[in-house]
């Protein structure tokens, strides 16, 4: 009896034992990871510590559809192009590019010597495989409209009915790549920033199999950096890749990137010099607003409200008047959010390009979103007569902290300027999602982000037809439409510019499909030796330039 | 004769929710070696708690507040708990009421034996082994090894208090106290477990108190008998003394309420009312309030100790001359 | 007793089995599927249909059912929607062995502590020990443990420097969520301990116990103590199970890469491979815990091995 | 011993008659008196009884002793410290925190007590079914148990909160599902640890029905157990859906309860710490007086614990 007691306890500390011995993700460098963390902390030489907010889901590109996992790969791996501290695509793998007259052949020039982080010439075959896969379904990150819309019979090929010869996609030889489009894109060398868009190689991807991107040996690297350690949930570390090709612009040789999810975690790590950037909550933001550490930046993603068209109360166009004037999102912005989130005017962020070289599209947006209770009341009025009574409404939401707070303040809004009590649903991001797919909503909050640096990004997901959408709030209408056709033919982009600006006006000011409620933003404390390191307005976490002092 | 235990005019309080109950109000006993003395009462008139008071066994609420009590000669009325560890077990042991609840259920037989052998004696643990075995036999337990080695729940009642007993006898103590050792038992088994603690004590020369609310099952066994009520002890003398001289009303009653097998037919004789409380007790003598033959006196003046031999006394009113007067002798 | 061991593994993998399809049809009636559907909508019909036929979520349920069990058999618990690609049973291995240290270690310091605590509170009953245990106690449920976890972050970690704010790169990072944990193991123990403990000492046998002239501690240890685990024993059950399982909110505080915030996350995001793979993981655990925990009734009291060896 | 002289005059015959000897002289009480005479004698138990009606009476009117309501928004007067116009100051949406402290105590305390009255019906009869029947009874009814809890709680929780509207009844449904399980087993352990003992084999061999050795004999045999296992269900519960509001699913804002106050406090630690620290400190109270009746009411009524 006493011997089984025992030998339980026995089992119980080998297990506890194994567990300790295995899972640290610090072990294999205990000693070293201690000195750098010190010299991160302190004085500072060529390492840097920072965080993320969320585990890391996968590190396969053909995977990947988040900024978590994009923060990392952008690091690791490059594309023909890279976005600068500007957010302009500079090349990159490309050192050149030639487009045709008609804006629909791009033909680009890979640089010379080339190498995958193995040692092997990495050419524009890579390219060429990678972007094939990436149009297909064997693409799990669903990303295969980022390529489909563009190529030539690419569409046709990622639904089975045309071979891969066929798509506007040739490698003529090891450093050119020529791509054929369906319609001229301004946009196009954003678009190779980006991380679909970048290559693999065929040979090293076929071999891994099933393991492909699991772990840190399960990867190639063509980026500034490859990972010396990596675990989903506890974060990666960073080293410098001496094979990149412009590894002499590499100024750090490493750098951590842990998984903290409590904001007050993060702090105190930062506040101990064991990180060198921490993202402030908007409690915190007063304090830290004098600070020499103090920064912010927004990023292209609109939070927004969707309204649907067809549901009970708001397919009332004036009832969808009086909500959207009923919000005041400069009080969003600045007293709810309050950390580098700015007030949306339209659901295409105004410093997005226009398109027209030295013009951003703010220039052409007039007239859209405004806060006016007076008007507000008029609407509701209006549209409550036209439907015969108040209609009774409802709003569906992420369950997240931020999405709450933001349901709550349009509440409070709508009640305290309209006087009517609007009911919150929180629902899990997946069912917020059937509910809307569905159309069994009134009014949802939803977000998007930019894919590139073009209002299209925005603009025509409004006009996307193939399937009835819900996520759209039903909207179909034909003007509407045609005005995206239309731009998307227009070679002019000055014109181009004005079509999508009048169509984002008629979607929010005279049907008012959505209420566009901020662009994202975030607030940071950052020390002060560290430069240069900077996200895109993708969201993308960018430490190639990052130097420390 | 020289006294093993002398308990004299203890008192123990004991401290409740609803007030200080005098549970013990100045009790003297006496023991010989060798001698059986039965301490007879009914439920709370203080005879466990005089014992418990003895082997320090009170609850944390009591305490000993007043008396003596002299074990061979030694003053042990002050002795701690952990004085009383080296006496308890090895020179006075006990046997409690109830077989069932007095044994670990989570331990063998054989070790709640041979824990007493290794608090109190130099065996080590074969030789404790065996004079466990031996004790089990002793007290008339068949197949000792096998039942060294079972729990508590697999024995009846009976044979459990033989085990009880082979723990108090484990180290030869002087002194036996037996709490009601028969009460929980079936006639039957009450019978055969006196008997067992009669032979025991002939074999082994142990004094036993034995504490027991029925003065029928004191007849065959005891040498003394002292009669207890309301925390005091009312009456007491040899056997014989006892059952055929009683003076006092309580003990006579305590007398005519034993079943006699030859009457049937006639009403079983009880005294009516119940014990006093000891919280508030009674400034005279405690049974006066159920006494048939109370005075105004019994009420208001507690009675003084008569001698009436050298070995029977008693505290009772009627003793006092003046009450012949009243009463004109009427006694059988 | 072999043999009821082995009758209670049949039973384990019956239900086992049970909860499997139970979950699995459970999670399948959650709303939505495992990908942006917000996204997906952007894709074609034809694109959108290829998708689904690659997860297999094409196919009539039953038939997937009975893909996932033959798979399950064979050992595979299939790959995950959340972290894209990865085995399932990569994720729960990764996953359950920092929960399971922290877990383990609070279960240990929770049990030795409370017990400790429980005994003297009992044994000095209505003494200022014994009002400090409770205090203790009270503290310890009703504290949440997110705030004890962020408190000792902030006054061992970061104040005084003692351990590791946050991370988890060596053995010293299991400490600080250990403790944090064991706050409310102890409290519970203590006070179980403390209850039954105090009904035991009133029984005879304590007493008797006392006539043999056994010493305090001797009494507490050898009869007071076994007499009065049982409750105990049960309860730890549940909390070994709970602990060993991961504590979301502790964990995310000390950014340990632990099993609480997989659970959550994944039903969340309707990750059903990872989902079932965990569950059955959590459910089998949980099954021999409760297997583990009947058999230590029937060792500390012999009592109960009757009535269970009667069934 | 004798004080003054003892006239001959007392040494007549004084005899109670029958009937005054058969007067009991303390007055007989029933088990339920007598243990609520216990507990009113036990000052600690009757400082948290008063505790506790005061924090139901705030529960209850404190929201309106301000001029504030829970939900009415102010953006001019976000994160105001506790002063003379808010109490204990304002949140985020400038929410004067009194009344929604007070008002989360409501919602709070509603679902504690209502999920352990669950828990403690459904667990107590459970286990002691289980555990009396035994058998065969008792291996399907362990069986069920295991299932209940090997399925991931968080599935039913979500599951629920889709199929029903979002209300706090609902929560408390979902969260009772499984919530009863722990007292089940206890229940079962203490009563098959009792089963055997000699009183109940003795009720049974007089012909006692199962009821009312369940009734008679198991219950109040196990109610230190339960009333210890309901003090712990009461945190528990209040915790479970502080978690859940934590994670997304529960209440709705502008609802809130002590969960949900805390687990907004907690985001802004460092920055406006008493929006933590008052919400903790009401359910630390709320929890402290719960625990000290708790032991209070087994001393006082547990058959055990007399003496």
């Amino acid at each position: 009896m006493k011997k089984a007691i025992k030998s339980v306890i026995a089992a119980l500390l080998v297990v506890s034992t194994l567990a300790g011995c295995s899972s640290f993700t610090g072990t294999q460098s205990s000693g070293t990871a201690a000195q750098g963390e010190s010299a991160s902390a302190g004085s500072g030489k060529d390492s840097i510590t920072l965080y993320l907010k969320n585990e890391i889901p996968t590190l396969n590109q053909f995977s990947a559809s988040d900024n978590i996992a994009f923060a990392v790969l952008n690091n690791i791996s490059e594309g023909l192009y890279r976005l600068d501290k500007e957010n302009q695509p500079q090349p990159a793998l490309a050192k050149d590019v030639t487009i045709s007259d008609d804006q629909l052949t791009y033909t680009f020039t890979l640089r010379d010597g080339l190498k995958w982080s193995n040692g092997e010439p990495l050419t524009s075959k890579d390219f060429q495989f990678a972007w094939l896969r990436q149009m297909t379904a064997d693409a799990r990150n669903n990303y295969s409209f980022i390529m489909t819309d563009y190529i030539t019979n690419a569409l046709e090929y990622s639904e089975g009915k045309a071979t891969a010869d066929k798509v506007g996609l040739e490698a003529p030889d090891d450093t050119t790549l020529v791509v054929h489009l369906k319609a001229p894109t301004p946009y196009f060398l954003f678009l190779t920033t980006f991380v679909p868009y970048f290559p693999q190689n065929e040979a090293f991807f076929q071999k891994q199999g099933d393991n492909f991107g699991l772990g840190k040996d399960n990867l190639i690297y063509s980026g500034p950096f490859t990972i010396s350690q990596y675990d989903a949930a506890s974060g990666v570390t960073l080293v410098k890749n001496d094979n990149y090709w412009d590894a002499d612009n590499v100024k750090i040789s490493s750098a951590k990137i842990k998984i903290i999810k409590e904001q007050s975690t993060a702090m105190n790590l930062y506040k101990a010099g064991q990180l060198d950037r921490v993202e402030l909550s908007s409690a915190e933001v007063p304090s830290y607003k004098e600070d020499p550490e103090f920064s912010t930046n927004t990023i292209f993603r609109t939070q927004f409200l969707q309204i649907n068209t067809t549901a009970e109360g708001t397919k009332n166009v004036n009832i969808r008047k009086a909500i959207s004037c009923a919000i005041d999102n400069d009080l969003l912005a600045n007293t709810i959010l309050n950390n580098g989130s700015e007030a949306a005017v339209g659901v295409v962020p105004g410093t997005m390009s226009s398109g027209v070289t030295g013009k951003k599209f703010s220039s052409f947006q007039n007239g859209l979103k405004t806060f006016d209770v007076a008007k507000a009341k008029e609407y509701w009025k209006k549209g409550v007569a036209e439907l015969g009574k108040e209609p009774q409404l409802s709003i569906v939401l992420d369950d997240d902290t931020e999405t709450k707070d933001v349901g709550t303040f349009i509440q409070s809004q709508l009640k305290d300027n309209l006087g009517i009590d609007v009911t919150l649903d929180s629902k899990t991001k997946e069912a917020r999602r059937t509910l809307m797919k569905s159309s069994d909503y009134q009014m949802g909050v939803n977000a998007w982000g930019a894919d590139y640096d073009d209002a299209m990004t925005y603009i025509q997901l409004w006009a996307d037809h193939s399937v009835i959408n819900g996520f759209r709030g039903n909207f179909i209408d034909e003007s509407y439409d045609k005005a995206i056709s239309d731009a998307k033919a227009e070679v002019d982009t000055e014109k181009r510019a004005e079509i999508l600006a009048s169509a984002e006006k008629y979607l929010i000011s005279d049907q008012t499909v959505i209420v566009p409620l901020y662009y994202m933003g975030s607030a940071y404390l950052t020390k002060s030796n560290v430069k240069d390191l900077f996200v895109t307005h993708a969201g993308t976490l960018e430490l190639k330039h990052v130097s420390v002092q | 004769m020289n006294q093993l235990l002398e308990v004299d005019n203890l008192k123990i309080n004991l401290e409740t929710q609803s007030g200080t109950v005098q549970a013990v109000r100045g009790v003297s006993l006496k023991l010989a070696p060798k001698q059986i003395l039965a301490v007879v009462g009914e439920s709370g008139s203080g005879k466990s708690m005089t014992v418990k008071g003895i082997l320090k066994l009170l609850p944390k609420t009591g305490g000993i507040v007043g008396g003596k009590i002299l074990f061979e000669g030694k003053d042990i009325t002050d002795y701690s708990v952990k004085q009383m560890r080296s006496i308890n077990g090895s020179e006075m042991s006990m046997i409690f009421q109830d077989p069932m609840t007095s044994l670990n259920p989570t331990m063998t037989i054989g070790k709640q034996i041979s824990e007493v052998l290794r608090e109190h004696t130099k065996m080590n643990a074969k030789q404790r082994r065996a004079r466990a075995v031996e004790l089990l036999n002793l007290v008339g337990i068949s197949y000792p090894e096998k039942r060294y080695s079972q729990y508590p729940h697999q024995l009846s009642g009976g044979m459990r208090q033989r085990v009880v007993i082979a723990i108090a006898l484990a180290c030869n103590p002087k002194v036996l106290i037996a709490d009601e050792p028969t009460t929980a038992l079936d006639v039957t088994i009450q019978a055969q477990i006196l008997d067992l603690m009669r032979s025991l004590q002939e074999k082994f020369g142990t004094a036993i108190i034995l504490i027991t609310h029925n003065l029928g099952v004191v007849a065959n066994i005891a040498q003394n008998v002292s009669v207890m009520y309301g925390g005091m002890i009312v009456e007491s003398g040899t056997v014989e003394e006892i059952f055929y001289d009683a003076k006092h009303p309580y003990t006579l009653g305590l007398l005519a309420s034993i079943p006699n097998v030859d009457e049937k037919d006639k009403e079983l004789n009880i005294i009516p009312g119940t014990p006093p409380d000891l919280i508030d007790p009674p400034k005279g003598c405690p049974f006066s309030s159920r006494c048939p033959r109370a005075m105004e006196v019994c009420h208001q003046y507690a009675p003084e100790k008569t001698m009436v031999s050298g070995t029977h006394w008693l505290s009772c009113w009627l003793m006092d001359p003046r009450a012949d007067k009243q009463h004109g002798g009427d006694r059988a | 007793m072999n043999r009821y061991i082995l009758k209670r593994l049949v039973y384990l993998a019956v239900t086992l089995l049970v909860i499997t399809t139970l979950t699995f049809f459970l999670m399948h009636s959650l709303p939505g599927t495992p990908f942006d559907e917000d996204k997906i909508s952007r894709l074609s019909a034809a694109q959108q249909q290829q998708i689904y036929a690659s997860y297999g979520l094409d196919k009539p349920l039953y038939i997937q059912f009975f893909r996932y069990l033959t798979n399950m058999f064979k050992g595979d618990f299939g790959t995950s929607t959340l972290y894209l690609g990865m085995p399932v049973s990569r994720i729960v291995l990764n996953r359950i062995l920092p929960s399971a240290l922290i877990g383990f270690q609070a279960v240990l310091f929770g049990v030795v502590i409370g017990l400790v605590l429980g005994i003297i509170a009992a044994y000095r009953h209505n003494t200022s020990m014994d009002y400090m245990t409770m205090i203790i106690s009270v503290l310890g449920i009703s504290i949440p443990n997110f705030v004890v976890a962020a408190l000792l972050q902030y006054f061992l970690g970061f104040k005084l420097g003692w351990f590791p704010v946050a991370y988890w790169e060596s053995y010293a990072n299991s400490i600080l969520p250990s403790l944090a944990l064991s706050f409310g193991v102890i409290a519970q123990i203590a006070r179980f301990i403390r209850t039954e403990m105090l009904s035991v000492l009133q029984q005879d046998y304590i007493l008797m116990a006392q006539s043999k002239g056994l010493s305090p501690a001797k009494i507490l240890v050898k009869h007071a103590l076994r007499n009065s685990i049982l409750p105990v024993v049960t309860i730890l059950g549940s909390i070994v199970v709970n602990l060993l399982t991961g504590s979301l909110a502790v964990e995310s505080i000390y950014s340990v890469p632990g099993i609480g915030s997989l659970f959550v996350d994944t039903i969340k995001a309707n990750d059903y491979s990872t989902i079932l793979g965990l569950t059955v993981f959590y459910s089998a655990f949980y099954v021999v815990v409760i297997l583990i925990i009947d058999i230590l009734y029937c060792l500390i009291d012999p009592r109960i091995r009757l009535a269970s060896a009667k069934e | 011993m004798q004080s003054g002289p003892i006239s001959d005059e007392l040494f007549r015959p004084s005899v109670k008659n029958k009937e005054e000897l058969e007067h009991i002289s303390r007055p007989n009480l029933t088990a339920f008196q007598d243990g609520w005479l216990r507990l009113s004698k036990n000052k600690g138990s009757v400082c948290s009884l008063i505790l506790l009606i005061l924090l139901v009476i705030l529960a209850l009117a404190g929201p309106h002793l301000t001029q504030f309501t829970y939900y009415g928004t102010d953006y001019n007067a976000t994160y105001q410290a506790p002063s003379m116009l808010h109490w204990f100051g304002t949140d985020k949406f400038g929410r004067d925190q009194w009344a929604r402290v007070w008002y989360g105590t409501r919602i709070s305390l509603l679902i504690a007590v209502v999920a352990a009255a669950l828990d403690l019906i459904v667990g107590v009869s459970y286990g002691a079914v289980s555990a009396l029947f035994g058998g065969k009874v008792d291996a399907v009814m362990q069986r069920f148990i295991e299932i209940l809890v090997g399925i991931p709680n968080l599935i039913f929780v979500i599951l629920l909160m889709m199929l029903m509207p979002a209300s706090v009844w609902t929560l408390i449904l979902a969260m009772s599902i499984s919530g009863w399980v722990n007292m089940a087993r206890l229940v079962r352990a203490e009563i098959l640890k009792l089963k055997n003992q000699e009183f109940v084999l003795a009720a049974r061999v007089l012909g006692t029905s199962d009821r009312d050795i369940i009734r008679k004999h198991m219950i109040p045999n196990t109610i230190g157990v339960i009333v210890i296992n309901t003090m712990f269900t009461i945190p528990s519960a209040i915790f479970t859906e502080a978690f859940l509001s934590f994670i997304g699913i529960g209440l709705q804002e502008p609802k809130a309860s002590l969960g949900v106050l805390i687990n907004s406090g907690f985001q802004v630690i460092n920055s406006h710490v008493y929006l933590l620290l008052i919400p903790a400190a009401v359910i630390v109270l709320i929890m402290v007086c719960f625990s000290i009746l708790g032991d209070g009411m087994r001393d006082a009524f547990d058959p055990r614990m007399r003496n």
